[in-house]
């Protein structure tokens, strides 16, 4: 399946696109499994990725969620409004 | 209460006076507030803007969620949480949370909650542009 | 810190947006506000509005000194104490408290500290309007 | 010595005057004294006497405190502001 995963702040600037188009086996399809693919495929974030939470559906996935096909996914680095 | 909290994400300079009026209460008698503005320093370098950004939808959700939260803690009648987005320059107000209550005695430990509850979970992000030309995305406070 | 507090009694509507101009401060990221307002009803009776008195000097005195206390203990930069004297209606503001500091987390039991000793030293004084048209000094809170 | 003594609030309203003058001795010069006199000469105020504290020049007195002949003499009912 394809995911298409939101970025924000600096993972967008870095990345240098507001999303990334990820297929992931279903396997793949929890939040743990879906930073690991990133980190494989964009090692220059290896640093940033183990503070980055997953959103599905605007929640905080916890590392075993599964990715829903339909659901809205989103990397969240730590957050500094306010 | 019934009121639902009034929760929004704005680009325009934000009016404490204007909230209190739109969360005013007859049955209330005290006001807590608390206002974030732009320092002028940052770790020793002189700030000269902020720019937030936010994920809209989900920072929307998440304030939501620290209102109701927050009311089902402590004998909240009102709650008013803004964050402004964009560019903001020193002195200028990032985040409003006003708190009504009937009476004053619980406002204050459920004020303390709302903002650092804020801090934690609300998916907005501050880049810091200093007076040397640097920018920064600040992740984490 | 070197700016006096800011201590009035006023007759006229007070501006916490005003009064956030007065003591904004480009050090400080975080301002921690209590507004106490009119309610609607006391002990069970209606309020039709209230009448505040005062002890003129004496009150800004011990406003002054609840300041500089507060200052001392917290890491406060600025500080305004306003309280309104005259007629009232439901929902006005009687008092303003606004502290301003470079970070929020001491701020809140700093807010606490001013409007409690407020209400214990302050020789203010307010006259209930009952909408029955009965009137009393309320003594004590 | 003769003391004036503000009133304010329900005090005023009760005396009907904003201060009281007194006559009091060197003996009576002192706040607990002064309650004492006052009480003599305005029973009605015996309910509320109790729960009246006395300022000296804006500072309050403590029972034993002396009044200084040129001081500001007032007596304060139970706060309501805020």
């Amino acid at each position: 399946m394809t995911y298409k995963v939101l970025l924000f702040a600096s993972l967008r600037e870095r990345i240098g696109q507001d999303h990334l188009s990820l297929e992931l086996t279903d396997s793949e399809a929890t939040v743990a499994a879906l930073l690991r693919v990133i980190e494989e495929q964009h090692p220059e974030l290896r640093e940033i990725l183990p503070h980055v939470r997953v959103a599905i559906d605007h929640e905080f996935g916890a590392p075993h969620a599964t990715l829903p096909t339909d659901a809205e996914i989103a990397l969240i680095p730590p957050v500094s409004g306010g | 209460m019934t009121t639902p909290p009034l929760i929004e994400l704005v680009e325009a300079p934000i009016s404490i006076d204007e909230t209190m009026r739109r969360v005013e209460d007859p049955g209330c008698g005290a006001f807590v507030v608390f206002s974030g503005t732009v320092r002028d320093e940052h770790h020793g370098k002189q700030v000269d803007r902020l720019e937030y950004s936010a994920y809209a939808p989900m920072a929307r959700a998440k304030m939501l969620e620290i209102a109701e939260t927050a009311r089902e803690r402590w004998p909240l009648r009102k709650v008013a949480i803004i964050h402004r987005l964009g560019t903001l320059e020193i002195g200028e107000m990032s985040i409003l949370i006003i708190l009504a209550l009937p009476h004053r005695k619980e406002g204050f430990a459920a004020l303390e909650y709302c903002i650092d509850r804020f801090k934690e979970i609300v998916p907005i992000w501050k880049k810091e542009h200093f007076t040397d030309g640097e920018a920064v995305w600040v992740e984490g406070s």
